[in-house]
C-alpha cells in the first residue's frame, strides 16, 4: 500500500499550502449557494399550510443542527487519528473544529427555541432532541475548557483529544437513553413539519443551505487550520518560507 | 546482576513548552558506569532524565537500551527507577509500608521476597529506627533515606536521580555514594543530577556538562 | 492481576487513615437528600414521587464531589509518575484504585438508599432495586469520574472542570438509574433498565480503565 | 414589502433566527482570520528570536 | 485594609490566568440543573416545584466543589505559612480569600439564577427574590466553607469532626435559602427568609474569619 | 539599617507528636551574625527553625527580641522571614508577581516603594531573565532565586533559612553567600540550617551542633 500521501498529509508546510489554496474553493461556492439558498428559503418558498411563514426558520435551524453533529464528528476522527498515530496536522484539525462547532451548536438551540415558541407555546421543552443537542453544546464546551486550562500545546492536544473521542463514544448512548427516558412521558408530536413530504420548492432551497453551510465550514476550517498548524509548528525553515 | 545493561542516547531534543530545551544531545554508558549531569541551574538537567523515563515527550532522537531502540517506554519502565527532588511518598503511611506498597506495584511476587528485599532496603540506608512511623512525621532527610531503601528494593538496573544528595547530612551523603558504589558494582547504570562530587572511582564516572539555552 | 489487588489494598489502608474524607461524600449525601423534604413538601405521597430524580442526582454529584481527590493526592506526591513508571500496565493500577474509590463512595450511598428511602416514604418492597440499580450506576460513575479526573490533572480548581467534563458523560446512568428506582417505587419491574445499566457498567469497565490510563499518561509528564 | 418583513405575523422569532444565524456566519469567518493573522505574527517573531539565537 | 484587597486583587489574578476557569462554575450550574429534569420529569409545572431544592442544591455543590481548593493550594506551595507569618491578621488576610472565593462562584450563582429558572419553570416574578437569597446564603455558605476548610488542613488531628462540622452549619443557610425561594415562587413575600438570610450573613461575616483563622493556624503548624 | 536588632534564645524545649526534639537548648546573636545549625538528618533544625518562627508550639522557653521577651509571636512575624525547604511560590503567576504579592502581603506600602524593592530583589538574584515566566515553567533553581529575590524584598531584619543552598549550583551558592554577607553588613540576623560551608567571615558565623535525641 501507497503511505505517501498520509505523510504528505500529516506534513505541516504541505497541509498550510494545500489548506490556503483552497480556502476560496470553497468560500465562493458556499457564499453563492447560501446567498441562493435564502433568497429561495425566504422569497421563493411557499408559506406552509400550518405554520405559515414560520417555517422558513427550517432554513436557518436544519442546517445549523446538521453542521454541529458533522463538526463532532469530524473533530472527534481528527482527535482520533492525532492520538494514534500521533499526527499533529489531526489536532490542529481537531482544534480548529470546536470553536466553529460550538457555535452552530448555539445557534440551532436558540432558532429552535425562537421556532419553539410560536408552535409549541413555550421556549424549551425536555424533549429528547432538544435535550441531547444540549448536551452536544457541553461536549463542545468542555473540550474547550479543557484545551484551556492546559498551557502546554501538546498536551493540551492529546488531553483533548482524548475527551473528544470518549465524548464520540457516548454521543449515540445519549441519544438512545434520553429518548428511551422520554418515552415513558408523552412525546411532543409537534415536532414535525406539517406535511410528510416536502413540496419542492421547499426543499431546493434546505438543500442549498444544507450544502452552503457544509461548504462554508470547510471554508472556515481552512483558515482555522492554517493558524493552528502555524502555532504548533518549531521547524524554522518553512516558517520562514511561508511568511515570506 | 546486570551484566548486559547498556543505554545509548543520540539526537536527542526536547522542548519544554516553547523552549528548545535539550539539542541534539548524545551520550552512551555501559554496565557498572554512571553519568553525573551538571549545569547551570535551567539548564535542562531535569528535563533529560525526565525525557529518559518518557515523562516528558522528546521531539527527536534515538535512546537504546541493551542496543535495541526504545519507542515504547512500557517496556523500558520495568527496568529503570527514577527518583526526582521530592521523595514519592505517601505522608500517611508509615515509611516501610510505603517501600511495600512501591515494590509490590511494580509486579507480583512472593511475599516472602517482597518482605526481604524491603528488610534488606531499609536496613541498608539505616531507616530501621524510624521506619515504622508515619512518614508525614519525619524530617527531609529521614524521608530521602526512605526513598533510596525503595530505589534500592527495586532491584532495576537504571537509576535516574536528580539532585539525590538533597537533604542529606554528612553520613547521607556517604551512604549515597555506597548506595551507587554497589549499584554499579552489580553492573548496573546510574544517571544523576548533582553538583556534589559523588565520590566515585575516576573510571567509573563520566560527565556531561550542559548549558543554558538563552532565548525568548 | 495482583497488582489491582495491591493498589486496592494501599488505598483501602489509606482511607482506613483518614476516615474523615471517606465519609465526606457520605454525608452530602444525606444532607442533599433530607435537603428536598425541606425545601419541597413534607407529604411522602409526593416525596415518592421525586424520590428517584433526587437519589440519583445526589448520588451524581457525591460521586463528583468525591472524584477531585481521586488522584490529586497521588499526583502532588509523585506516586502517579511512580505507577506509570512501574512497568506494570497502567490500566489495571488505575482500575485498582477506580475499585478503591468505588467501594469508597459509591458502595455506601447504595448501603444508606435504604434510609433515606424510608424518609422520602419509599415503600420497602421497592428497596432491592434500589440498591441494585445504585450499585450498577455507581460503579459507572466512578469509572467515568476516572476519565474526568485523569483529564484534568495538574489543572488548578481541577473538580470543577473535571465535574463539567464527566457530567455530560454520565447522563445515560443518570437516566437509567432513574428510570429504574421509579419503575421499582411504582411497583413495577426494574429489570429492563437494570440490564441497560448493567451493559454500561460493563462497557465502562472494559473502556474507561484504558481511556484513564492514556489521560494520566498525558497529565503526569 | 413590509408584508415581507412581517413574515405573516412571524417575524419577532424568524429574523432574530435569521440575524443569529448569519451573526455566526460573520462571526467565524472573521475570528478565523483573526487566528491567522496573529498566528503569522506570531511565527514572525519566534523567527526573529532564532535568527538572534543562531548569532 | 489594604491587604484585604492585595489577597482579593492575587485570587482574582489567579482566576483570570485561566480565564476558562472563571466561566466553569457558570457552565457547572447550568449543567447540573440539566441533571434534574433528567433525573425526574421534562414538565415544567412539575420541574417549578423542585426549583428551591435543586438551586440551593447547586448552590451547596458548587460552594462544597471550590472550597476544597479554598486553602488547598495555597496550602500546600507554603503560601499560608508565609500569611500566618506575614505580620498581618490572619483573619483579614483569610478574609479577603474568602471574598475572592465568593465572587468567583456564589456571584455566579446568582447571576445564572435566572437562566436556570427559566429552564426549570420559574415565573418571572419570583426572579428578584430568588437572586437576592442566593447572593446573601452564598456568602454565608463561603465564609462557613472557609472555617471548614480550614479545620481539613489538620484534619489528621481534627479527624472526622473537622469535615461534618461544616454541613450542620450550612443547614440553617439551607434551609431559609430554600424557603425564601419557595415563597418567591409561590408568589408570597420572602421577607422574612431573606431576613433570617442576611442576619446569617451578619454572624458569619463577624465570626467565621477568626474562626478560620484559629483553624488555619492549627492547620500549617 | 536594623542595627539594635537582637535574639536570645533560652531553654528551648520542643516536642514534635511524643518526641521530646529539642531539650533545653540556647543561643543568642547579635546584629551582623549569622548562626549555622548543623545536625544530623532528624536532628531538629527544621524543628528549631520553626518553633523559632512560632509555627510549632514550645514546651518551654523564652525568646527575647530585641532584649523583649516575646510571648504573642504576632509582633515577631513583623521582624522575621522563613524560608523553608520548598520556595513558598504560586505556579500560576509569574515570579515578578509572586515577589509583589508576598511583598504587598506583608503591609500597606506605597506602589512605588513596592515596585522599586521587587524590582531591586530581582535583579540582584539574577532573576530578571526568567521573572515574568509563569513559576510553573522554571527549573528547580530558578524558583530558589525567586524565593530569595522576596526574602530580600521583605525587608526584615531576622532570616530563618532552611537548607538554603538546595538546588543552587555553583553560581547560585555564590549568590547566597552574597545576600548573607550583604544582610548581616546591614545589621540583620541569620539562622541558616545547611551542612554546606557558607563561607562568611569566622567573626561573623557561630555554629550550633544540633544531635539527635536516640528515643522512641
Ligand atoms: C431548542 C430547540 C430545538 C433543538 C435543540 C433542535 C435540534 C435539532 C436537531 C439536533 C436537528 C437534527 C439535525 C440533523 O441531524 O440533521 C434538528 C432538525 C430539525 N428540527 Fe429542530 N430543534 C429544536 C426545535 C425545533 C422546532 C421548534 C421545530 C419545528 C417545529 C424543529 C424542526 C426541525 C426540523 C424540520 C428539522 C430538520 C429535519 C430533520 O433533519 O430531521 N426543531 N433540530
Ligand atoms: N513546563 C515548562 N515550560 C516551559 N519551560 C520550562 C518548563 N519546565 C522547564 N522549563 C525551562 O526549561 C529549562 C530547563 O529546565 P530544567 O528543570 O530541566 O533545569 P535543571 O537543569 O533541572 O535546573 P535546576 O538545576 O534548577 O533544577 C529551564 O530554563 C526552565 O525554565
Ligand atoms: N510531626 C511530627 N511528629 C513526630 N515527630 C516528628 C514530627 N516532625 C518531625 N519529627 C521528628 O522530629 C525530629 C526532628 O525533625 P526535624 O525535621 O526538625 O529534623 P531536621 O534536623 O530538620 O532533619 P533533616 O536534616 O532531615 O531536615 C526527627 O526525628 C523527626 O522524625
Ligand atoms: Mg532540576
Ligand atoms: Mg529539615
Amino acid at each position: 500500500m501507497d503511505w505517501t500521501w498520509f505523510h504528505k498529509f500529516g506534513s505541516p508546510p504541505h497541509v498550510y499550502r494545500l489548506a490556503g489554496r483552497l480556502t476560496p474553493w470553497f468560500a465562493w461556492p458556499a457564499a453563492i449557494t447560501i446567498l441562493i439558498g435564502l433568497y429561495g428559503g425566504l422569497v421563493l418558498a411557499p408559506p406552509d399550510y400550518q405554520q405559515g411563514d414560520g417555517f422558513r426558520i427550517i432554513y436557518v435551524h436544519a442546517p445549523s443542527a446538521w453542521l454541529s453533529v458533522m463538526i463532532y464528528t469530524t473533530m472527534a476522527s481528527a482527535a482520533f487519528v492525532g492520538l494514534v498515530w500521533r499526527m499533529k496536522v489531526a489536532h490542529a484539525v481537531a482544534a480548529s473544529c470546536a470553536g466553529i462547532g460550538a457555535w452552530f451548536t448555539a445557534v440551532s438551540l436558540v432558532t429552535g427555541m425562537l421556532w419553539g415558541k410560536p408552535m409549541w407555546g413555550t421556549y424549551w421543552v425536555w424533549d429528547p432532541r432538544l435535550t441531547a443537542q444540549l448536551i452536544l453544546l457541553f461536549l463542545f464546551f468542555g473540550y474547550m475548557a479543557l484545551r484551556a486550562a492546559i498551557d502546554d500545546p501538546s498536551r493540551a492536544d492529546r488531553a483533548s483529544a482524548l475527551l473528544a473521542v470518549v465524548g464520540i463514544v457516548n454521543v449515540p448512548i445519549i441519544r438512545f437513553s434520553v429518548d428511551w427516558w422520554n418515552s415513558i412521558h408523552q412525546a411532543p408530536s409537534v415536532m414535525k413539519l406539517g406535511r410528510p413530504t416536502m413540496p419542492v420548492d421547499m426543499l431546493v432551497p434546505l438543500l442549498l443551505m444544507l450544502l452552503g453551510f457544509t461548504l462554508y465550514f470547510v471554508a472556515v476550517l481552512t483558515i482555522r487550520l492554517r493558524a493552528e498548524v502555524l502555532r504548533r509548528e518549531r521547524q524554522a525553515s518553512w516558517l520562514r518560507e511561508v511568511l515570506d | 546482576m546486570y551484566k548486559d545493561s547498556n543505554l545509548a542516547v543520540s539526537r536527542w531534543h526536547v522542548f519544554r513548552g516553547e523552549r528548545h530545551v535539550l539539542r541534539g544531545l548524545g551520550f552512551s554508558l555501559t554496565a557498572g558506569r554512571c553519568l553525573q549531569l551538571v549545569g547551570d541551574n535551567g539548564s535542562g538537567k531535569t528535563t533529560l532524565l525526565r525525557s529518559i523515563a518518557g515523562l516528558v515527550p522528546r521531539e527527536e532522537g534515538e535512546l537504546r537500551w541493551g542496543d535495541v531502540p526504545v519507542d515504547d517506554f512500557a517496556t523500558l519502565h520495568a527496568e529503570l527507577a527514577y527518583l526526582g527532588h521530592d521523595p514519592p511518598l505517601k505522608a500517611d503511611l508509615s515509611g516501610r509500608e510505603n517501600v511495600q506498597f512501591a515494590v509490590a506495584v511494580r509486579g507480583a511476587r512472593s511475599a516472602a521476597t517482597l518482605t526481604a528485599r524491603v528488610e534488606a532496603g531499609l536496613q541498608r540506608v539505616g531507616a530501621l529506627g524510624f521506619c515504622d512511623r508515619p512518614v508525614r512525621t519525619l524530617s527531609a532527610g529521614q524521608r530521602r533515606r526512605i526513598a533510596f531503601a525503595a530505589l534500592r528494593a527495586f532491584e532495576v538496573p537504571l537509576w535516574l536521580m536528580d539532585e539525590p544528595a538533597t537533604h542529606l547530612d554528612v553520613v547521607g551523603c556517604e551512604l549515597l555514594r555506597q548506595l551507587i558504589d554497589e549499584h554499579l558494582d552489580a553492573g548496573g547504570i546510574v544517571i544523576a543530577a548533582t553538583h556534589q562530587d559523588l565520590g566515585l572511582a575516576p573510571h567509573r564516572l563520566q560527565r556531561l556538562a550542559l548549558e543554558e539555552v538563552r532565548a525568548s | 492481576m495482583s497488582v489491582v489487588f495491591t493498589i486496592l489494598q494501599r488505598d483501602l489502608l489509606l482511607a482506613w487513615r483518614r476516615t474523615a474524607q471517606v465519609l465526606q461524600p457520605l454525608a452530602f449525601f444525606i444532607v442533599v437528600t433530607l435537603l428536598f423534604p425541606l425545601g419541597y413538601t413534607p407529604e411522602l405521597a409526593q416525596l415518592r414521587q421525586i424520590a428517584p430524580g433526587v437519589l440519583w442526582v445526589a448520588a451524581l454529584l457525591a460521586s463528583m464531589l468525591a472524584l477531585e481527590s481521586l488522584f490529586r493526592d497521588d499526583a502532588a506526591d509523585g506516586t502517579l509518575e511512580q505507577f506509570v513508571l512501574s512497568g506494570q500496565p497502567l490500566a489495571a493500577l488505575l482500575f485498582g484504585k477506580t475499585v478503591a474509590h468505588w467501594l469508597l463512595t459509591g458502595l455506601p450511598l447504595a448501603v444508606v438508599a435504604p434510609l433515606i428511602g424510608v424518609a422520602l416514604g419509599v415503600p420497602s418492597a421497592a428497596m432491592p432495586g434500589i440498591i441494585c440499580a445504585l450499585c450498577l450506576g455507581t460503579v459507572s460513575l466512578s469509572l467515568i469520574g476516572a476519565i474526568g479526573a485523569g483529564l484534568t490533572l495538574g489543572v488548578r480548581r481541577g473538580g470543577v472542570l473535571a465535574s463539567l467534563l464527566t457530567l455530560p458523560l454520565a447522563v445515560p446512568v443518570l437516566v437509567f438509574g432513574a428510570r429504574a428506582t421509579e419503575l421499582s417505587i411504582a411497583g413495577g419491574s426494574p429489570a429492563g433498565a437494570l440490564y441497560l445499566l448493567a451493559a454500561l457498567m460493563v462497557l465502562g469497565l472494559t473502556l474507561a480503565p484504558l481511556a484513564a490510563a492514556a489521560a494520566v499518561r498525558i497529565g503526569v509528564e | 414589502m413590509a408584508e415581507f418583513f412581517a413574515m405573516g405575523g412571524y417575524a419577532q422569532f424568524l429574523w432574530p433566527s435569521y440575524a443569529l444565524a448569519i451573526l455566526a456566519l460573520v462571526v467565524n469567518v472573521i475570528v478565523a482570520r483573526r487566528h491567522l493573522a496573529a498566528a503569522r505574527s506570531e511565527a514572525r517573531r519566534r523567527l526573529e528570536v532564532r535568527a538572534g539565537d543562531a548569532e
